[in-house]
Formats: structure tokens, C-alpha cells, sequence
């Protein structure tokens, strides 16, 4: 079936609501408003305002109420509206969710999924565009999720649901018009998934960057160069073999990344792959990241300030001449 | 009070300025030349006209996403405005904030602030600042309802009566945060009596009524200013328009906002004056607002845009 | 309210039972068996003592970092805290919590909180849980006066009240935060009227009376059970001991202390029912604590460490 | 002259004070109470409430009070009592402190000192014992430092409030303790140190970690095995050079880091090593971190979370034998 990632987001959160009475959505601005990117439009006229909670401005008590739901019986599924407004509930997610059952000896346990909006691109400027993906992915006791295809949205939410633990899910912003045709089906959150098969070098991505590294690897192609791209999907545990996997048949990886390049996620793949396949790599890893400014406005310096597949042509060329 | 003609025809000017530079701009977004979130203030005018003419220059302003207003009353260029609203480099902020992060050192304007309540604490220091320096500065800090239930506002004000510190709060209640109307938003609506929780005086107004907010402003700021203490103006309002350029206003009735048109603060300026406002200074006002703007956009199309070098300036002192 | 012979003996035990587990984990810290920081309850005891045996088995607790006597009053076995403390696999958190991470999901006791004020949006979603599965509870949330100046609190009882949750609020007013009296915390230094503005009622109760607490309580538990809404309860009340084990005392001085010891719950419910507590009762209460707390400490020393090669357990789910 | 760690933070803030009527002090329990870690102890007493501030618990008001007096013309040193609570503040630090001067289009300035304790080792478990040293150190607009040495915990902060931008301090509370005997001296913050000469590998670290990697480094040496310490001292922006001169000549590396591992600043490193030094490595670069969980509070779990001397032996081991 022919659906857009927003649909497909949609699609999913309705599936769940309607599947469960413990699943709850709580947020800003979800119900009356719609959803600031529509992804929850419809929902509350159906499931009413109980479960379709419209959350005051409140986020680190509204995502803390989400924990205590959890704890407490529920699913809540607890929407962030952009990642620049989570750091205002970090505290209860990483302090919180992400230590309970450990801190507890096992006792309790966190089924929470937080959806939030990611990512530069719409011209939104430096408090509303950026990427903390890799903060979240450090964090012992998060699953981390970032659907890059309409399938993936579709799919993740179901399976984040099944986990018994916190599950963050991102969802980038220049996604949600994308539009594809597909069959709904779960997701499995363990593999990262091999979106281009190639055997000149490896593209390893996640997210908003997908769309980028496969029209990279379109340029690549008409030039001669069989580029594999991967997408991580699950930034949290990684999903190492597959990324190893490529590598030792290409020898050679980029990783492209739209967080800023210093302690990015892309720094630690590149790790990874330094430390895992050190022996089979036949040039540096290269990375393709957002410039290290808090970001622009203007639209000519946002793009200047964002992986372009030229850029990633670019450093894969670098990496096939190493 | 009654104000006096000249009185009168600063406060009409004040909005129609206002007015049309945001008309304007939701034509540029129509057509593309402003893009991102874009915010428009129509029809809450009164608010910021009738609270920065009583701000002097040593005072500071701390605004939200929603102050192009704020802004242009405070002094900054139109042109500086519409080439930021552009993405140029002849913009406030060299075209890197756009329409949600206006600022100016000079006019102790700052921002413009995207993250809602955020503003709140930095007001909290500058105030800190002048109490330590000794500037008899006030700042004065806008926000809307939906940001008092942020933490971050419970924390500001309870540090500015614990600190006194010269800090005039300006609540800019206009009913809505986004698409959350205010009794889904807050237990307790009335948002001034969140001030007295913390000891800090309040008073409401009708924020349609810039004569009324004029009042009410000058003699908040004289007293933060004599008392060094912080005071808390809730002004009453409604926007006219969508919450931002992206909102399809499911969660309001048009029957409402034409209702509350019918206060529109210019037109309920002008009828009220009518004896002492002539159609010909609206003309005169309309005109000079006119000019203002067509010049600023010219400005603004002619101005560069940042050279693409640039872009990692300013991250950091050279 | 005068309590019986039998209640009287009741609420004499639970503070004993605090009391003395208490001064023996001072000693075991001392003595370098408990480590980490070490927050005491001694001086409070009449707030956990009059609160806790008013809920039920299916209501829901949330405590900070200073709730030995809350998990003690709720039913853990002092086995299992003091195991705790010694960081040991038999304790409450097998050792990866110690003294601020107290757990029992079969007491329905969530922690043993570390982030001052970080309970209270948990306990906002314990109730709602609870309302929206219908189960009739009462989540009962613990904290201190000094958690009020943080946000999270602010935006904790608007939700409660705007949601209508069956949360009870328990404020443990000791006048400081570690270090800091409350006039030097809180612009309005009485912290009910903070519910005031969020339109949840409240009481205040002397929190070093037991049985004033005990009334108040199982009053404002009824309350919440039977009207959904939730209810604040701040208890006036003192710490006779340092604020941890690393705190040199240095903001107050040792005389505040000596009147304030002159209320202690304990010597005060027992010469308040001179008549009813004989002290043979007196006795036979201190001889049972001792015992459990013998016990307690011999099956903490005796439980095994939790093996190395199980640190990276229960993370995530297997 | 002779010095503890602790008595180096005190007499720097006392000397900023006295020197500069625009530095003030403002924390949790700074003055009355003396400092969490007693760092601060006798400084409200000699400069008073107005510059030695008290705050309530109210850490996103209290930093955003920073940033606003920095912007209003005080050279404020804000405390965070412990890193797991700058969560709470991380809003105004990263939305609003890191972006101002960037998004102001230059005009604004944040001359804002940030101090916080950080790490664990004191048994305080999941909530007070974290390392996001590397969190900070992502995000443009700050600089992040780590003293390690009582020389630098004396010297830092003079260089610090010299920025015209914010400045985090991370002091690491295994440290305060112990002693060193010094002269009082401004320190450059552009440049890591090498802290023990070596020729056979490079381990690189920083602050609560460079004990244990100098510790390391003597028991390597007694087994025979020339290790060079590097120690970061500045997590952002990185000197880069001096860890990639130091490779250049030993051709191997490992990297100390007490963060968790996934996402670690090790992990930046690493891959920097890996992209500007691969020709010159003879094997992949080594990580040790903490083990990925929150911590625990019993303190054999503690210490085997924590990297340790014999873990750092066993990485240089490893790479030595690659
Ligand atoms: C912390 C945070 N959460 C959510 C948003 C998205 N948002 C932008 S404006 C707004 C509504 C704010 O309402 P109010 O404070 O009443 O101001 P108004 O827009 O009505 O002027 C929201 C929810 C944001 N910018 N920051
Ligand atoms: C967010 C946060 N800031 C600071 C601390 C350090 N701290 C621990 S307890 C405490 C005092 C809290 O006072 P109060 O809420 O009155 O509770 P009490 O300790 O008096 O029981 C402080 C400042 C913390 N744990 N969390
Ligand atoms: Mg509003
Ligand atoms: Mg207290």
C-alpha cells in the first residue's frame, strides 16, 4: 500500500492504541492541534482525550509522567516535539528510564517509547534543528531507533512496544513527505539493513541521511563506483556484524552522520570499524558530518552545514584513493 | 486613561507599523522569500506598544519566537528586520536566526528566543547584572501563557523575588499555546496569581487596550525601577492569525477569532479617539508605515547574503 | 486527635523501628560497612510513621534519597535494607542502589529518588496508571521543602490537578536543603499556598506530632481516594542530624538544634500518653527493634556479594 | 607551594574573585554550607552573599541566570553541584549559552564559567556518578576543559574567564584530594600535555582518569614497555596535534576514558587517530571505558566498571602484541 512516512507514523501509533488499552500518547499539542508535523491527526476524534493526552509545556514532568505510567501499568508512548526540547526532560530519561531496572536489581521495569522530531533542513535555525542521536545512544538502558524508510516507520513502533524497557524513537524531519509502497510488518530493532549492496566501498548511515547516502551512491554509480550503503536503524545496542560484515568485502567506509562531527555517532562507527576491522581496511574511515555550528538560518549556509551526497562522493572518492 | 492626541497617534503608529511589517511578511512567506517558522503577532499590538515606549535605553528586553513587534518597537531597523526575516547578511543577526532570533546589542534587545521560557532566566541574570552593577536598569521579559507551565518559570520568578531583582514579567495571555487552549494547559488559568505564589505584585489588563497597557507599563516600570523589585503585568490578548505559518487551527472556532476582532486594538484605538485621530493622520500613519516597509524590503532584497565562507564565524571569539 | 492505647504503641513502634535502624547505619558507616552518601531520617520519623500505615497495599509510594523509614513503614524487611546498605545481592536493590536507591515493586515502593524533585513526575504517572486502569489507588509522593524550588515540582502539581490525579503530596517542610534555610530557598516560605495556585488543597500539620500526622493523613488519603483529586500535605518538621554524612554543619547553629530536639516525636508521644505507654511498652518495643535490626544486620553481613560477572545484568530486559 | 586539589579550585575562584568586582559565584550550597566538596569553603564569608550566591534548586534558572548576567556584563562562575544534575540545565547551556553569539550574528557574548564536579568512585551509584565530559564536548559554541593535576585545577580558571565565550569546567571529585606541589600560573588551554615521556605507546586521557593511566604506565614500565600519557586537559576543542605527534612516533595508541564506551569521547579520539594517523599505526587504536551500565552502588561493582590500571596494561599489552 501506497503511504507516506507521516501516514505510516500515524498508521502504526493508531494500530497501537487501538491493539492495547495501555497504550496511551502524551504530548504537545498531539490532540487539538494535530501534531505539529500531523503525524497524530485524527487520533484524538478517535480514541478521545484520555488516551490521546494533550500534555501542557511540561516536558521533563510530562516525559517523567511517562516513566511513572510505564511503572505503573501503562504503555505510554510520549512524544517529544523536536530534539533541541528534550534536553529539558534528559533528566528523567537518563537519570530515570535508563536506570531504573538496573538500579532497582531488577525489579522494575520502564516500558516507555518516546517519539521526538530530528534534524535540520526547513530553515529552522539553531534552537530547532539539530541532531542529538548519538547522546541517546550512549546511554545504557535506551534502545534507540531511527526509521530512515516509510516501511521502518511503519514498522518500529509495534516492535519498540513489545520491549520492556525505554525505546526512543527519532524520526527526522525532511521524512515525513517521503512516500513509499509497502506491506506493514514489524520491524526487527536488532539488524541494521543493507539498503544498496555495493563492493567498492561502504556508506554507513542512519535516519535523514539515508536519502542522501543512496543519491550518493547513484552518483557513485554513474561514475563507475559500486558503493553498499548501510542504514543503522537501531542506534542503540549497534548493530556491529553487519557494518563488519561490508567492510570486510569493501575495505573501505564512510560514515555519514548529521550530528556535528566532534563526538558524533559517526566518530564512533569509525571506532568501531578501527578497532573490529583494522586489518582489512585499505584507507582511513572517512565521516560526512554537519559543520560544527549551531545551526543557521539562511537557507545557503543550512545546506552549506548539512552531508550532501556531493560531500559524500566526495569522501568516498577520498577513501577509494587513500 | 484618555490619551492625548499626541499620545494617541504614538500608539497608532506604533501598531500600524507593526501591523503592516507583518503583513508584509506573511506575503514574503507566501511567496517564499521567508521561510521557517514565522510567528505573526497581529493582534496583540497593543501589548508591545504599549510596553517599550515606556522602556528606556538602558533597559533590556527579552522576547520570545513571536517579536518581530517587540523588535521593531524597540528600535531595531526595519531593514534590519526584513533582511534577517531574508536570510541576508544585512539582517540583525547576519541572516543566521531568522524570524525566531532577533537581536541587537545596541537596543539591549535580546532575542528572540525559540525555546519557550527559556528567556525567562537569562532576563533573571541581566536584571542580576544591573542590581550588581548598580544601573537602575529594569529588564523587561514577554512570554505567553503556555510558557507558565514550563518549570523554568516557577524557578525565574521565585529567584527574582528571592533575589529582588528588577525584572518586570509581561505575560502575553492570548488564550492559546500552539493549539492548547489555556484551561488544557493550566489548573489555574489565572495566570497573574502565579506571581503572588512567589511574592511578586501583579496586575491584569486588557491587552487590546494599548492606553490601557501604556498605563499599566509605565507605572509597573517606575515601580521596578524605584522598588528594585520584580512586578508581573498579565495582559489579555488574542492572536488573529494561525500560531505559525504550519497551523491549520483545528482547535479554534473562526466564530471566536471573528469575535475577537471586533477588539482589534488599532480600529478600538482609532474609534475611541475618534474626535482626536483624523482620518488624515491614519492616512499619514499608513503612509510613513508603508514607506517604512517598502523600504526595508528593498533593503533587504538588496542586501548579500553571508558568503558561504563565513559560516563557522562567530561560533566562537576569534 | 488522642490516639489509643493500642494505636499509641503502634505508632511508638514505627518511629522506634526507624530510629534505631537509623543510628545503627550511622554507626556502620562509621565503621566503613556503609558507604556512598548516607542521608538520615532522624527527627522526621512521625511523617513516615503517620503516613505510610494509612495507604493500602495497592497504593503506590514514591521517596528521595532520605527514605530508609518510608521502606521500613512500608513493609520491606529490614533484612532487605540493610543488605542494601551493605551493598549486598540480599538487598532490596541487590546492592546496586545502597542507601538512596531503596526498591520493592512488590511494596508497589518506587525508590529512593537521587535528583531532587525527579519523584514528582514519576508519581504523576503512577496516577495516572492508576486512574486510567481504574484501580482506585493513591499514589503518595515524598519530598522535601528545598524540591519546591525546582521546576519539575510546578509542572508535577499542574498535572495532578489539571489531569485530576489521585496523588497525595507529602511535603517534609525541615527548613533546610542540605545547606540552605528555607528563607533563603523560597520567596514564599510557606509552601502550601504553592498547591494554592495549582487549585489543590492543602493542609499543614506539625510533622513532629505522629498523631496530628496520622489524622491528617489518613484524612487526606480517604480524600484522594474518594474524589480522584489530588491533595498536599506539608509536615513541619526538623532533622536533628547533619544533612549526610559529609555535611560539616556549618549553616546552623548546635542551640536550633537542642530546642528543636526537645520536640522529638518520640519523647513526645511518649510523655503525651504518659498515662497509656508504660515502660514496660517502652521496653518491649526497644527489645523487638533491637532484634530486628540484629537480625537484619546478621543476614546483611551474611548475604554474598553479587558476582562480578553479573555487572552488566538487567540493563535492558534479557 | 604545596596543595591539594581542592585548595587549587579555592584559591583560583578566591583570586578571580578579588581580582575582577564582575566575578561572582553562583551555586547549590556554595556558601553557607561550604561546597558540596568544600571547594568553596570561607569565600562567602570574605566576599559576601551578593558575589558568593546561594541559589535555591533551581538549576535550568540558576545557569540561565548565568548566561543572562554574562550577557548583561558579570563574569559569572556558575557551580553544578554534580554532572547528572547539569541535565536539568542542559537547555540553557546548549540551546542558549552555546548558540548566542552564533545566532545573535555575533553580536552577543556569554562570558560564562560553568564548574562541575564529575565521575564516579564514592559509591553514590547511578544518579551521582557520571562522566558527560563528551556530551559537552560535542557541541559548538563551548569550550570544555578537565583539569587533572592540581597545577591545572589552579591555573584553568584565570585562563577560562580571560574567553569571551563559555567555558565548562569539569572537576572530577576522585581528584580533590590530592596534592601536588605547584606555582600558581595561568594555563594555556589550546595544548594537551604529556604528562610521562614514552616511546612504545601513546595512552591518552584525561582527568579523573590520569592517575590510572599513569599508574598504568608504571607498571608497564616496570614490566618494560615505554608508555607516553598524554593528558587531553581540553575536551573541546581537542589538540589534536599533540596526540597525532605522539603517534606518529610510538604507531600505537590507546584511549582512557571514563564515559561509557559507546559514544565515548574515547571514541572521537580514536577515530581521529584513525583517520589522520592510519598509515603510521602498526595496530588498532585500544578503548578503555566504563562498562556500560548505570553504576552501582556496591563498591566492587563500582571499581569493576571503572577502567582500572591492569585494564589500561592489558589494552597497551594488546596493542603491543597486535
Ligand atoms: C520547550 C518548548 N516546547 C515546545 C515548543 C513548541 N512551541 C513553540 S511556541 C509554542 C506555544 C507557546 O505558547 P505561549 O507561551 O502561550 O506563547 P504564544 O505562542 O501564544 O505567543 C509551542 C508549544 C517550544 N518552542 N519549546
Ligand atoms: C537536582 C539536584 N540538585 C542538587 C542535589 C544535591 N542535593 C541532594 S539533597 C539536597 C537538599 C534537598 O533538600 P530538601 O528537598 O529540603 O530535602 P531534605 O534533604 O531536607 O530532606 C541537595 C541540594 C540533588 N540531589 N539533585
Ligand atoms: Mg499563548
Ligand atoms: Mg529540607
Amino acid at each position: 500500500m501506497k503511504l507516506t512516512y507521516r501516514d505510516a507514523v500515524r498508521d502504526a501509533l493508531r494500530e497501537a492504541l487501538r491493539a492495547d488499552p495501555r497504550v496511551i500518547l502524551v504530548g504537545v499539542d498531539i490532540g487539538a492541534y494535530g501534531g505539529t508535523y500531523a503525524a497524530t491527526r485524527g487520533l484524538l476524534a478517535e480514541l478521545g482525550p484520555e488516551r490521546v493526552r494533550d500534555a501542557p509545556l511540561a516536558e521533563s514532568a510530562f516525559v517523567g509522567a511517562g516513566v511513572g505510567a510505564a511503572l505503573g501499568g501503562l504503555k505510554p508512548i510520549v512524544e517529544i516535539m523536536t530534539v533541541n526540547f528534550s534536553l529539558l526532560a534528559l533528566d528523567q530519561i537518563v537519570n530515570g528510564a535508563a536506570t531504573l531496572r538496573h538500579m532497582s536489581g531488577g525489579q522494575l521495569e520502564v516500558p516507555l517509547v518516546i517519539r521526538m522530531a530530528t534534524g535540520a533542513g526547513r530553515q529552522l535555525a539553531a534552537q530547532h534543528s539539530h541532531s542529538f542521536e548519538n547522546w541517546f545512544a550512549h546511554v545504557p538502558g535506551l534502545r534507540v531507533v531511527a526509521p530512515a524508510t516509510v516501511a521502518d516507520a511503519r514498522g518500529m513502533l509495534a516492535t519498540a512496544l513489545r520491549e520492556r524497557d525505554p525505546v526512543v524513537i527519532f524520526e527526522h524531519v525532511q521524512l515525513y513527505g517521503i512516500e513509499d509502497d509497502i506491506e506493514p510488518a514489524p520491524v526487527d530493532l536488532d539488524r541494521a539493513a543493507v539498503r544498496r549492496v555495493g563492493t567498492d566501498a561502504t556508506i554507513v548511515t542512519y535516519g535523514g541521511s539515508l536519502p542522501r547516502a543512496l543519491a550518493a551512491a547513484d552518483l557513485l554509480a554513474a561514475a563507475g563506483t559500486s558503493a553498499e550503503v548501510i542504514d543503522l536503524r537501531t542506534l542503540r545496542p549497534l548493530d556491529t556484524e553487519t557494518v563488519l560484515a561490508s567492510v570486510a568485502r569493501t575495505h573501505r567506509a564512510v560514515i555519514v552522520d548529521e550530528g556535528w562531527r566532534t563526538g558524533s555517532l559517526a566518530g564512533e562507527v569509525a571506532a568501531i570499524i578501527g578497532e573490529r576491522a583494522f586489518w582489512s581496511l585499505d584507507a582511513p574511515v572517512g565521516r560526512v558530518c554537519s559543520a560544527e555550528v549551531p545551526m543557521p538560518y539562511a537557507k545557503h549556509l543550512e545546506l552549506a552545514a548539512l552531508p550532501s551526497a556531493e560531500a559524500i562522493v566526495a569522501a568516498v572518492t577520498a577513501v577509494l584513493h587513500a | 486613561m484618555i490619551p492625548s492626541r499626541e499620545q494617541a497617534l504614538g500608539m497608532l503608529r506604533a501598531m500600524v507599523r507593526v501591523r503592516r511589517l507583518e503583513e508584509r511578511c506573511a506575503e514574503d512567506y507566501a511567496a517564499a522569500k521567508i521561510r521557517g517558522f514565522l510567528h505573526l503577532y497581529i493582534g496583540q499590538e497593543a501589548i508591545a506598544a504599549g510596553v517599550l515606549p515606556a522602556l528606556g535605553a538602558a533597559d533590556s528586553v527579552v522576547a520570545t519566537y513571536r517579536e518581530h513587534g517587540h523588535a521593531l518597537l524597540r528600535g531595531l531597523p526595519a531593514r534590519a528586520i526584513m533582511a534577517e526575516m531574508y536570510g541576508r547578511s544585512g539582517g540583525c543577526s547576519r541572516g543566521r536566526g531568522g524570524s525566531m532570533h532577533l537581536f541587537s546589542r545596541e537596543h539591549r534587545f535580546f532575542g528572540g528566543h525559540g525555546i519557550v521560557g527559556a528567556g525567562l532566566p537569562v532576563a533573571i541574570g541581566l536584571a542580576l547584572a544591573d542590581k550588581l552593577l548598580g544601573t537602575r536598569g529594569v529588564t523587561c521579559v514577554f512570554f505567553g501563557e503556555g510558557a507558565s507551565a514550563e518549570g523554568e518559570f516557577h524557578e525565574s520568578l521565585n529567584l527574582a523575588s528571592l533575589w529582588r531583582l528588577p525584572v518586570l514579567f509581561v505575560c502575553e495571555n492570548n488564550l492559546y499555546a500552539m493549539g492548547t487552549a489555556l484551561a488544557r494547559s493550566e489548573a489555574e488559568p489565572e495566570i497573574h496569581k502565579k506571581a503572588a505564589v512567589h511574592r511578586i505584585g501583579s496586575e491584569v489588563v486588557d491587552g487590546m487596550d494599548v492606553a490601557a497597557v501604556t498605563e499599566a507599563a509605565s507605572q509597573a516600570i517606575d515601580r521596578v525601577r524605584e522598588t528594585g523589585a520584580p512586578w508581573f503585568l498579565e495582559c489579555l490578548a488574542y492572536r488573529f492569525r494561525a500560531h505559525s505559518m504550519f497551523d491549520p487551527e483545528l482547535y479554534r472556532d473562526r466564530s471566536e477569532v471573528e469575535t475577537w476582532r471586533t477588539r482589534d486594538p488599532i480600529t478600538q484605538l482609532v474609534s475611541r479617539m475618534a474626535g482626536a485621530i483624523m482620518p488624515e493622520d491614519i492616512a499619514a500613519i499608513e503612509a510613513e508605515a508603508a514607506a517604512e516597509i517598502a523600504d526595508a524590503c528593498a533593503f533587504a532584497d538588496a542586501s548579500p547574503l553571508e558568503p558561504v565562507e563565513d559560516l563557522l564565524l562567530d561560533v566562537r571569539a576569534p
